[in-house]
């Protein structure tokens, strides 16, 4: 934690870059998802900024810049390897069904699935 | 101005306070520590009483219940013969009680409060007032959970697990379930944030984490589990709330038919999802249930060997991958669900990986009884009887692990085998061991060795006459949760087997009577001891018993590791932490 | 109230380097990203997962009636109160408790525009034209991940109006743990800004 | 004296509680069910009959996990009994403060690791390789839909046209039409055939599909060493070779509700013309195609 009042002058003039940045960036979000590239794109583009934008309030706003705490350092490495553990496995779990796996269970529509006849 | 001066004067006002404040809305963490302790105790006990029911149902199936059996109530029971939604009901209850009520809170809320902050020499937890908050919260979730009991159509009934749909469909008494399961998991959240600050920013002087007892270890371990798991709960939790009272459709995929009535989901969900969420927390849990354990365990056994742990620093290690990798084998519960080669493998070698440590731990703490001086106290036994069971328990984990064995074996009694041999005879007995081990220190007095002699010995043989049969019901493939197994060629060909299990389970419950008369009596009636009866170490033998109001009458400072038992050249065969010198 | 003397609750502890509620809210925060990373990763399984016609089906853009000016504007509501919320702890930082009030009273008054926002602009006129949870999994989720994301907004609201009225009293006892204080206070609601961050593109742009 | 005064009372009565259960113990329960099943279940420790092609690869991974864990238990067992019979506290005895150098724990711990691979890499994942994803040729198998509810099995057979008929769930009708067949808009629905049996034939590989209409469930066929839970929403087959004619039962093995328990349905493993015959007998009469 930053002790003396100048540095706090220094902090302050970075809180208002932040803030700029972060006005900029919202609106380029907005902008950007204006154009269609492609699925993949869109997401991509829109989270790489959204990630951009979070970093910068985690390292100013949230003094992570100036952190040093190795326990904070610790819990917050073990708490994002979890998460991504977290978001990425069940979604790979269910794109990992084995073959013939069908995501319904009715024949709504059209015509029946093939089958083998009963006899040899 | 200063926070010595800001505290000084809160320091003054304890005296005045009023008896609500000291026992009932305490900070201390030692009251606490009892708080927990008691009511997790209670809850054990009725959990117990629950599953007593439901084993009478199982081996003589249709038939009224001796002498409680009228006391169940319409949802339950009819004229005294358990009905199928009251077995479901107790099933659910019994596993949910056990596990967030009575385990966790007894092992993490009432050891780890009453002993990690003596034994890394803190005056209290880091935030006494969000301590009393968790304890509170803790017993709201409790509450909220039995009055569940008399929700319209009874408690929750769709098994600990909850599994959507059934659990979106079932009756009123699984809303009940979730609102409590919120304030549990609150609870823990709340005890586990304070029990890692109070771990890392109040250890004594000198006191490293290397120099830390095993038990602290266990419970910091097991506090980041708590911490990290526990949330996707939380939000599967709120989005199962959704589905049952909004009608969402999280976990509801499309074309639902129940008896008969297409269902208004408008579909799209996953009933996996919920899986998934629930086996995040419930994988790290199941390891909450046994780290403290192991603590424990490690404690009673390196005081009774009057010799330094073996490999104390390799357990560390062990206990800590232990914990990580607990958070990424929870789809081994899920192999059955339709899960593909390559992520099956995945969480099956994981799943072997963390078995591993654990088998280093147990290794480390039967290799430290090679050439030491085994003091048989009560304590100690059942610290001995949790390897061995521990060891069943775990080793039966192994080919449920295996995903092609896992095919025959999975949701048949073989897995409720394995998880009580590892959660009953391992837990409840490390748990035993704490107690008689403890209890000098919060009471002064040692509880009676010859009833809790007779205690161990019962408990031992009958708990294996309950856990054992079911690994032969489940070989034979005979499912869990079934209100009766007879309607199964395979159920009624080990039905003997079935009812030596439920006789075995009743046997367990009067064995526990000496243990209960003991508790309670020795509070009056316990021989005194000094402050430190077993000559240990730690620093919680350090403290007054029971520990005053700020824990010790000089902050102790720490100059050795936590096992220094037996050292050469000593006078005394132990040479406790906070000691400068040997006494001559 | 009696509390032990305990070390560290305002100073930093020589070796760790922070005072123990600091540590306290970071953890806090952890868990926290586990939640709504659940319910993120919930987004993820479903939207991956949604059949490709029919009721269930994921929404076009068009048909989920959410307006991204609006949600634009709350963005900006939220940084501008992180802003205020910094400037608060940066005030009283250097001794300006005045100042550092008036900061903290404007991001009151910020969070406040952003659960009136919510609300009046998109939540009841949704549920007026019939959007409710039930209308399908993208409304569902929509309206958990914002309403829980509400409800922490809420919490931050109840806090920060605390630290503004009854509980600045201990800047006159102890000025330097109210400051603390507050900084804890700004942690959990950059956090709250930061997830909606991620939230706004998911929900309204993608 | 004393001490082993106390233990042998306690011996005592350990035995004469162990004594009171044995006669309950052998109380005989009444079988539910009257139509005989074949098969050995329930001796010793041991799995049911195995009645399938390949079962044994299932069973022999169990025994040699469990033969692992034997050896580990007694092994680790003799030596944690010799150190409680040797080191006891007695006068004169002292505890060694120099720790060991238990280099065999190492060795052991290593030796653990690499059983553990050979069995997971060596045999599980094969065998969960072939039963899920090596479904058998399409036109050798037998294929029959299983679709499950509370609490019920219900067997779909295509018919002499080899094919499924629409299903819809707006048609489900618990009485007449469980599976919410299409009889009258889909000409392959007509000859569809519903049980409440599971027929199928021997020495021939059989795909079944299994789905649920409601909750979970689990289709278990104890003597095939098949699982595969009945997830709504997803279709899933599984598919095994019976090498033995029998009657034999299915089991529900997840929870589903109040009557889980008695959610049972009889599988018959037949010679193929007794299939047919079946199969003929069933398709015959449309109205009779419910139960
Ligand atoms: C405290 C609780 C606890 C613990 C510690 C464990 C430990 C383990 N568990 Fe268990 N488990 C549960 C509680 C626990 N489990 C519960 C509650 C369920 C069921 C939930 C439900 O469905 O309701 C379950 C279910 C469960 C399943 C799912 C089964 C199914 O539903 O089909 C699986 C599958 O992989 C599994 C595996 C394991 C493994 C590999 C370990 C390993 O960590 C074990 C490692 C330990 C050892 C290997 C023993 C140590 C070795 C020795 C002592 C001897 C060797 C000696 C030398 C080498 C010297 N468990
Ligand atoms: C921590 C977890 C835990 C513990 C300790 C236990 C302990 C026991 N359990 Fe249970 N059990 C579960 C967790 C646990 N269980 C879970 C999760 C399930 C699955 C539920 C589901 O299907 O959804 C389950 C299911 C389950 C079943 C299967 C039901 C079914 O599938 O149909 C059975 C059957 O016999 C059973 C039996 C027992 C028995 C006999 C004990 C005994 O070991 C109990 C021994 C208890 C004691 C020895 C208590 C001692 C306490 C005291 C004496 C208190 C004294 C009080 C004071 C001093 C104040 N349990
Ligand atoms: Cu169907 Cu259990
Ligand atoms: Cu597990």
């Amino acid at each position: 934690m930053a002790g003396a009042h100048a540095d706090i002058s220094k902090h302050k003039r970075a809180y208002y870059a932040v803030f700029a940045a972060l006005a900029v960036l919202t609106v380029v979000t907005v902008a950007v998802a204006q154009f269609h590239f492609s699925d993949v794109g869109n997401v991509a583009v829109a989270l790489a900024i959204a990630a951009f934008k979070a970093s910068l309030v985690a390292a100013i706003f949230m003094h992570l810049k100036w952190e040093k705490a190795p326990s904070i350092w610790w819990a917050l490495a073990i708490c994002g390897i979890f998460f991504i553990a977290l978001l990425a496995l069940p979604v790979l779990t269910n794109s990992d069904n084995p073959p013939q796996v069908q995501h319904t269970m009715w024949d709504v529509r059209a015509g029946a699935a093939p089958a083998a006849h009963t006899s040899h | 101005m200063t926070e010595a001066h800001h505290h000084h004067d809160d320091h003054h006002h304890h005296p005045e306070l009023g008896w609500w404040r000291k026992y009932v809305f305490s900070t201390d963490h030692k009251v606490i520590g009892v708080q927990y302790t008691v009511t997790a105790l209670l809850f054990l006990l009725f959990g117990f009483t629950l599953v007593m029911i439901m084993r009478w149902q199982l081996a003589y199936p249709g038939k009224p219940i001796p002498l409680i059996g009228g006391l169940l109530g319409k949802t339950l029971a009819n004229d005294g013969t358990l009905l199928p939604e009251g077995y479901n009901a107790l099933g659910a209850m019994h596993g949910t009680i056990m596990v967030f009520l009575g385990i966790v809170p007894l092992i993490v809320g009432g050891f780890g409060n009453y002993v990690m902050p003596l034994q890394i020499g803190a005056p209290d937890m880091a935030f006494p007032k969000l301590n009393m908050a968790s304890y509170w919260v803790y017993f709201c979730g409790g509450m909220v959970m039995l009055l569940s009991f008399f929700a319209p159509g009874g408690a929750a009934n769709s098994g600990w697990t909850s599994y959507a749909p059934l659990s979106v469909v079932a009756t009123q008494g699984q809303t009940w379930w979730l609102f409590g399961m919120v304030l549990l998991i609150t609870s823990s959240l709340l005890g586990s944030i304070n029990f890692i600050v109070t771990i890392i920013q109040l250890r004594a002087k000198g006191l490293d984490f290397f120099k830390l007892p095993f038990f602290v270890w266990s419970q910091f371990v097991t506090a980041f589990l708590l911490l990290l798991a526990f949330p996707p709960l939380e939000a599967a939790g709120a989005l199962q709330l959704m589905d049952r009272l909004a009608g969402t459709s999280f976990f509801m995929p499309e074309g639902l038919v129940v008896s008969g009535i297409v269902q208004p989901y408008t579909g799209g969900g996953s009933p996996l999802l919920w899986q998934h969420l629930f086996w995040f927390l419930a994988h790290p849990e199941v390891y909450v249930l046994i780290l403290p354990a192991m603590g424990m365990v490690a404690e009673v056994i390196a005081n009774n060997t009057r010799k330094p742990l073996w490999g104390y620093r390799l357990m560390v290690y062990s206990v800590i991958f232990l914990g990580f990798m607990s958070f990424i084998v929870w789809a081994h519960h899920m192999f059955i669900t339709g899960m593909g080669t390559r992520i099956s493998a995945f969480f099956a070698t994981t799943t072997m990986i963390i078995s591993i440590p654990s088998v280093i731990i147990l290794t480390a703490l039967v290799i430290s009884l090679y050439r030491s001086s085994i003091r048989y106290n009560v304590p100690m036994l059942f610290a001995l009887a949790f390897l061995p069971m521990f060891a069943i328990g775990g080793l039966t984990g192994l080919p449920l692990g295996l995903p092609a064995a896992d095919i025959q074996l999975h949701d048949t009694y073989y897995v409720i085998g394995h998880f009580h041999y590892v959660v009953a005879p391992g837990t409840i007995f490390a748990a035993f061991a704490g107690i008689y081990h403890w209890y000098p220190k919060v009471t002064g007095r040692t509880m009676n060795p010859a009833l809790g002699k007779i205690h161990f010995v019962l408990s031992f043989i009958f708990i294996n006459v309950v856990f054992m049969p079911m690994f032969f019901q489940g070989m034979a493939g005979v499912s869990r949760r079934l209100f009766d197994q007879t309607f199964y060629q395979h159920g009624l060909d080990v039905q003997g087997w079935t009812q030596l299990s439920s006789w075995g389970a009743w046997m367990l419950g009067l064995s526990q009577v000496p243990f209960i008369m003991n508790f309670f009596m020795s509070l009056r009636a316990g021989r005194k001891v000094s402050d430190n009866p077993w000559e240990a170490t730690t620093l919680e033998w350090a403290a007054p018993s029971p520990p005053p109001h700020g824990n010790f009458a000089t902050v102790p400072v720490v100059y050795r590791g936590p096992y220094e038992y037996s050292v050469p050249g000593q006078k005394k065969d132990f040479f406790p932490q906070h000691l400068a010198k040997a006494e001559a | 109230m009696s509390v032990a003397v305990l070390p560290h609750t305002v100073k930093p502890h020589p070796i760790t380097g922070v005072y123990s509620g600091k540590l306290g809210i970071w953890l806090f925060l952890a868990s926290e990203v586990m939640l709504f990373g659940a319910l993120f990763s919930s987004y993820v399984l479903l939207r991956v997962g949604a059949p490709a016609e029919g009721p269930a089906a994921w929404p076009s853009h068009a048909d989920t009636h959410l307006s991204w000016k609006i949600g634009g504007i709350n963005t900006l509501v939220l940084i501008i109160s992180s802003v205020t919320m910094v400037m608060a702890w940066a005030e009283l930082k250097m001794n300006n408790f005045t100042k550092g009030r008036w900061y903290l009273a404007a991001t009151l008054a910020l969070a406040l525009t952003f659960i009136v926002v919510k609300l009046a602009f998109e939540y009841i006129p949704k549920f007026q034209h019939g959007l409710l949870p039930s209308t399908n999994n993208f409304f569902a989720l929509y309206f958990t991940m914002t309403g829980l994301h509400g409800l922490h907004v809420l919490g931050g609201v109840i806090v920060i109006a605390w630290f503004l009225l009854p509980g600045s009293g201990l800047w006159h006892k102890d000025p330097e743990y109210f400051t603390n204080r507050i900084e804890c206070t700004g942690l959990y609601w950059h956090f709250v800004d930061l997830v909606w961050i991620f939230l706004f593109p998911v929900m309204y742009l993608l | 004296m004393q001490v082993k005064k106390s233990w042998i009372l306690l011996a005592v009565i350990a035995a004469a509680l162990v004594a009171s259960a044995a006669p309950a113990w052998a109380q005989a329960v009444a079988p539910k069910t009257t139509v005989p099943i074949d098969g050995e279940y329930g001796r010793f420790f041991s799995l049911p009959t195995d009645v399938s092609k390949n079962g044994h690869r299932i069973d022999n991974l169990i025994h040699w996990t469990h033969a692992f864990m034997a050896v580990l238990f007694v092994g680790w067992g003799i030596f944690f009994v010799y150190c409680l019979m040797r080191f006891r506290q007695r006068p004169g005895h002292q505890a060694h403060y120099e720790l060991v150098h238990a280099k065999p724990s190492k060795y052991l711990e290593v030796a653990v690791l690499i059983v553990e691979i050979v069995l997971l890499a060596g045999f599980s994942v094969p065998i969960w390789a072939s039963v899920k994803n090596d479904l058998p040729p399409a036109d050798k198998a037998f294929r029959v839909r299983v679709v499950a509810e509370q609490f019920a099995w219900n067997f779909h057979y295509p018919g002499p046209d080899g094919q499924f008929g629409r299903t819809d769930p707006k048609l489900v009708d618990t009485a007449t039409n469980p599976l919410g067949l299409d009889r009258e808009g889909d000409p392959h629905a007509k000859d569809d055939i519903f049980a409440l049996e599971l027929h199928i034939p021997v020495n021939q590989p059989v795909i079944c599909d299994i789905s649920s209409k409601d909750v979970i469930h689990s289709f278990f066929l104890p003597v095939m060493r098949v699982k595969q839970d009945a997830l709504p929403g997803m279709r899933i087959p599984v598919w095994f070779e019976a090498v033995q004619t029998g009657t034999y039962e299915v089991a529900c093995a997840q929870l589903c509700g109040n009557n889980h328990y008695s959610m049972r349905a009889l599988m018959y493993i037949q010679p193929a013309t007794d299939l047919e015959a079946w199969l003929r007998e069933k398709g015959k009469p449309p109205e009779e195609f419910v139960e």
